[in-house]
């Protein structure tokens, strides 16, 4: 993380760093255009884009129709023509109508065009359940982006990743997947959904500097050190992880990979090698999920260091329920017990 | 007046859910406010056996009928022991085939080009039976709309093809959506369909117009598109707060006024309906849907924490179980 | 592999195959409809509906408009109703405006309605490449389907078990995707693209029963048996890794899966632990392939039996090139450069 | 008589580059026969800057230009050494900024919302250059025409929407795209947008509604949608055989005609132009083809088995190559 060093910073929630972000860019970089659906006079269904359009204008921030495919081929055509859009996909459950523009379009421009016009474009999308949402408010189809070259896909897990990635992302020449775990928007949310709700102001990572600064891509984040065992994890899973490390007392290497693709895998390598053991932790559908991929790389790399099977404990591979949401969502026994396994196992 | 039944049944639901939505009895409600004659007449202008794709605010489909539906509805709005869904489904997201109600997408627009599918199939058949899809004008930008009104030209397709211009799509007026300077009927006619604008707040309108789209689909006539004009005087659902977008009182000049109001008024007019009448009518009615809530409420509500069976999470998925699907109920029920 | 015996073969091609699987089950089921864009009078651009619509009627054979979405969400409103629709997407590359209607809503019929409302359908589709196609006429997004619970997906590598699992497929009251890898339409290609074509003619599975017989899904086949290597394989690459293993003499297991999810998982196990090694090659661009969800469900299940890492043999993760067709496409060099180095270390 | 000039020239590389294609030199082509009158006419409309979202049928915005562009094109269809776009795209796919040529897709109809999206940048950014967005009659049944007109009519974009109306999209009709018993001028009324409905036959037709859309835009009055009728008098690409879907004597029904013949007669009428220019024009430019397609060839053709670099199937997926890729390309090198 860059610029971290002695500046003014305050207390945000996800939600206001995000803002924040968007802020400072559209400041900075008259370039800089941010739509979507309800983001412009209202200020976005999740308020990330409150205030905007007053400051900046109705040029510069707007509502736009309900077409996510609309929404994403216009942000195309302005990156074509040299501007930067920040769009917003209301739910990640509702990118599929954009589907085709983000892997067909976004991802290739540069590529069949020999660089001549690119889409330096980025997509925001809140994903991932434990709001009661139903199957459709609560998806996490990062997978899916992972699979398609050319675009980048990146998930931040606190308000100070979020500013400085998505600060990054905006002045990233690749198009961006931007993915918020909406669980995550109000506070550090660690799976114990019967307990009190922690809020943002009482974790050292809400707070954020109101200024510029970025937090590189393709850099993994190590939020808890450990000798025993690596869990490699992202977005609304990191707390979780914590959490079960803690409750555990195993000492658990816990890696927010921060940037899925490109991925950080030198940090991954280097963690694996040192314990030996690993386990993967995504709230996505466990199959085809991202965890696939990143076992892969970990026994294609580690493979004559490891001394358990790599475990994934993943969302099920059914549609994200209503009542049973917390049944579905990998809370912390479930990843607890995966440690314990890793642990014993020999 | 059994029109007039219908709206003010869908009219007491609505209030009677939001209230319990924030007693947390519910975890999420759409009202249709203001909306209730669309979906009440239209209901009574189709047949058994044909088939509507609606969105979330045609719950006045459903309420229009009498055998017992409310309390299937309440049970899903409950996610209890007896929802016809097994909890699975967001509340307001119904689905009964026996009352030709296509089981609701979270997805906008989806539903609109299937509703043309299954009159394609209709027609394939050499069957009768109509469908008729649904789709708010926020919703008409999504792809969806524009195929399903290709497809309908180009089969023409024996269906009815509504759609509720309530001036609103969460926090946008209309204009975001195309509507300004042009109708939204008006797409109908640029893809060779035949297409109505109509005061969707005008219970006889509503009924008139639809009654006349389903008699030329039913006769393979072709396609009808129905715009109906109307106002959606409530917040989008219960987690939305108009009042950051529109003033508290646009409603009130709304120029098509309210659709119960002014049924009540007409009926008056024409001397079979009175406002006692219409005051006995609301309590009975009120007393039915508190009936129904208790009758509901036994079987569970989401604030006493009752959840469905943990096997429900994993039915359904495939027609049968496949291996994998058994081997993670497994591991969750160990995980319990 | 059933109803195999003794019944009146023809020399097929997998085009052959495929009409024949559709003109049986037009014949067998009144609720069968096929169509897509040009299927009907014209036949397909790759003629695997040519003749059907002269057979059967413009009312159950019929031309689509240019919509993948409107006649993927046509065909489950049919399928709500009761019809069994078979419909072609012209390219596999072409799927991404059908992606809402296949992940949000036939994927997700049956789970919403609790079982009310369901999609029998089967959405045919092309796929892969060494047609000097390009990026828009060669991409094999397998893998995107293997993540979307609710939907099965299926891809055949020759005539026979294509017209079986077709059959099958469209038997199935469950959402099929049924890729077909185009390159092998007219012979069973082994990767050397400097060599004359082989026809279907010449090879045993070119001959097809004329009649009605179904290959029963998630069953793998094992296309040539072996001890010392197991390669998970399908499509367009089974005969590519035949060719590796008859040329590099290596005695290795080769499985067809043939149904990529769900997946015949014992088949695969059983071989692992037979011989302890593993690669996997698909034509799909690498990263979060189908390919990593095999290697991590190997070394979940047979992680003690493994004596060498698993590779993966796959596309680049780059888009499918016109010119360098041919060192994008994994052909039997490279399979045989893994198998020699997953039979080499210890 | 610039414009009889790039009609011709695009007729003669069409048939020229059709046989290269029969020779293998190149692996696919498409020509655009019967429809030169569109795409050139067009181009003499814009201004330098101005940004086309062109289909693979519009080759002849780049023919009207004399700046040595159809040696590039060539290249590009040999995927040669001199290939601008390094042998990645199929034969016919172009990219030229520098001409206003945005690069092509194999995808229908994504391109048509990209041109809206860049001429709504265009407006944000108070630049007078406008975009020209191109889509087949087929391919209107997509999703992104619907979005384009949508945005395009909700944001007063300045661009031209243009529907070439060639009557088929490969096997099929017009009709199976909705194109029966309305227009696809009527989708864009429809949608509240200045429509016109153009003789795509007629050069100066042509060239006169284009002027007067460019000039709408220019002035932020707005998006135009026109639609060409036209016909594809040629197989859809070098790989389709139109035998097999109508007869093979069709075009010589269409009312109306062939644009090259009808612009020749005309000009010959008002005595601008004559039989004998028309014959030696025609000789030039085959020699300038023939010239150009020397050129290209000595950067090799597909034939020779020439193949670019290897590294250039790694680059430009990012901005910079990442390590996975860096990892790739040389696993790529030791596999060869
Ligand atoms: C594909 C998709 N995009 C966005 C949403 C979020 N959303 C839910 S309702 C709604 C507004 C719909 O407005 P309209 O179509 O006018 O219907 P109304 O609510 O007015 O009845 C939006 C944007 C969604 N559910 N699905
Ligand atoms: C999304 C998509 N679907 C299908 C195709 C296959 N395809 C290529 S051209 C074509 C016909 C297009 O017809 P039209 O839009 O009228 O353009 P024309 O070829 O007549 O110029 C089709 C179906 C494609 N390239 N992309
Ligand atoms: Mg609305
Ligand atoms: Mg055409």
């Amino acid at each position: 993380m860059t610029n971290q060093s002695n500046v003014a910073t305050t207390p945000m929630t996800m939600i206001q760093a995000l803002r924040s972000a968007m802020d400072v860019m559209l400041e900075r970089d008259p370039n800089v255009v941010v739509f979507g659906q309800d983001v412009g006079y209202f200020g976005g269904v999740f308020r990330c884009t409150d205030g905007l359009q007053a400051k900046y204008g109705t040029s510069r921030v707007f509502d736009a129709p309900i077409s996510e495919g609309g929404i994403v081929g216009t942000a195309v055509g302005m990156g074509a023509y040299g501007l930067r859009p920040v769009v917003e996909i209301q739910f990640a459950d509702y990118f599929y109508p954009a589907s085709d523009q983000i892997v067909s379009e976004a991802a290739r421009l540069r590529y069949r065009s020999a660089g001549e016009f690119t889409a330096p474009i980025t997509v925001r999308m809140p994903c991932g359940g434990g709001i009661y949402g139903g199957q459709t408010h609560s998806q996490s189809p990062e997978a899916l982006f992972t699979h398609v070259c050319g675009i980048r896909t990146v998930m931040p897990s606190n308000p100070y990743d979020a500013k400085g990635l998505l600060i990054a992302s905006i002045e990233n020449d690749d198009p961006v997947v931007f993915l918020e775990p909406k669980r995550l928007y109000n506070g550090p949310f660690d799976g114990h959904h019967d307990r009190p709700i922690v809020p943002w102001s009482t974790h050292p990572l809400g707070m954020v500097p109101e200024g510029y600064y970025s937090t590189p891509l393709e850099t993994a984040s190590i939020v808890r050190p450990g000798e025993a065992l690596t869990v490699l994890t992202y977005g609304a899973m990191v707390f979780v992880c914590e959490a079960a490390a803690n409750e555990s007392g195993i000492d658990a290497e816990i890696i927010d990979l921060r940037s899925l693709w490109p991925l950080d895998l030198p940090t991954v390598v280097a963690s694996v090698n040192k314990t030996g053991r690993c386990i993967v932790v995504h709230e996505a559908t466990r199959t085809s999920g991202f965890g696939a991929e990143l076992v892969a790389l970990v026994q294609e790399h580690c493979f004559y260091r490891l001394e358990v099977p790599i475990e994934r404990v993943a969302g099920w591979d059914t549609p994200y329920p209503h009542a049973l949401e917390w049944s579905y969502f990998p809370g912390p026994d479930r990843v607890g017990a995966a440690m314990q396994r890793a642990m014993e196992q020999t | 007046r059994r029109g007039m039944r219908a709206m003010l049944k869908t009219r007491v639901f609505d209030a009677r859910m939001l209230i319990a939505q924030r007693q947390k009895k519910i975890s999420f409600y759409m009202q249709c406010l203001g909306e209730e004659a669309i979906a009440t007449a239209h209901a009574l202008a189709l047949n058994d056996g044909d088939m509507c794709f609606p969105t979330y605010r045609q719950q006045g489909l459903l309420l229009t009928r009498d055998d017992g539906v409310m309390v299937e509805m309440i049970c899903q709005l409950m996610s209890n022991a007896r929802d016809p869904l097994k909890g699975r489904q967001l509340p307001v997201l119904y689905s009964l085939k026996r009352a030709g109600f296509f089981t609701l997408s979270g997805n906008l627009a989806t539903q609109f080009i299937q509703a043309v599918g299954w009159a394609m199939a209709s027609a394939i058949k050499g069957d009768t039976r109509i469908a008729s899809g649904w789709i708010g004008d926020g919703a008409t930008a999504e792809a969806d709309f524009h195929t399903a009104l290709t497809f309908a030209h180009v089969y023409r397709a024996p269906v009815i093809l509504n759609v509720v211009n309530n001036q609103w799509a969460i926090s946008t007026f209309q204009a975001i959506a195309g509507g300004e300077s042009t109708t939204f009927a008006a797409r109908g006619v640029g893809c060779g369909i035949a297409s109505l604008r109509v005061d969707g707040n005008d219970f006889l309108a509503v009924l008139a117009a639809s009654r006349w789209a389903a008699e030329r689909a039913r006769r393979n006539l072709g396609p009808t598109l129905l715009e109906w004009v109307t106002y959606r005087a409530g917040a989008h659902s219960s987690s939305d707060d108009p009042s950051k977008y529109r003033p508290i009182d646009d409603w009130s000049h709304f120029p098509l006024g309210d659709p119960v109001e002014r049924f009540k008024q007409h009926l008056i007019t024409i001397g079979i309906w009175s406002e006692d009448e219409h005051e006995s009518t609301e309590h009975e009615l009120e007393a039915e849907v508190a009936a129904a809530q208790r009758e509901a409420e036994q079987y569970g509500t989401l604030l006493d924490g009752h959840v469905p069976l943990l096997e429900t999470m994993f039915e359904d998925v495939y027609k049968e179980m496949p291996p994998h699907l058994i081997d993670q109920l497994n591991k969750a029920r160990a995980a319990r």
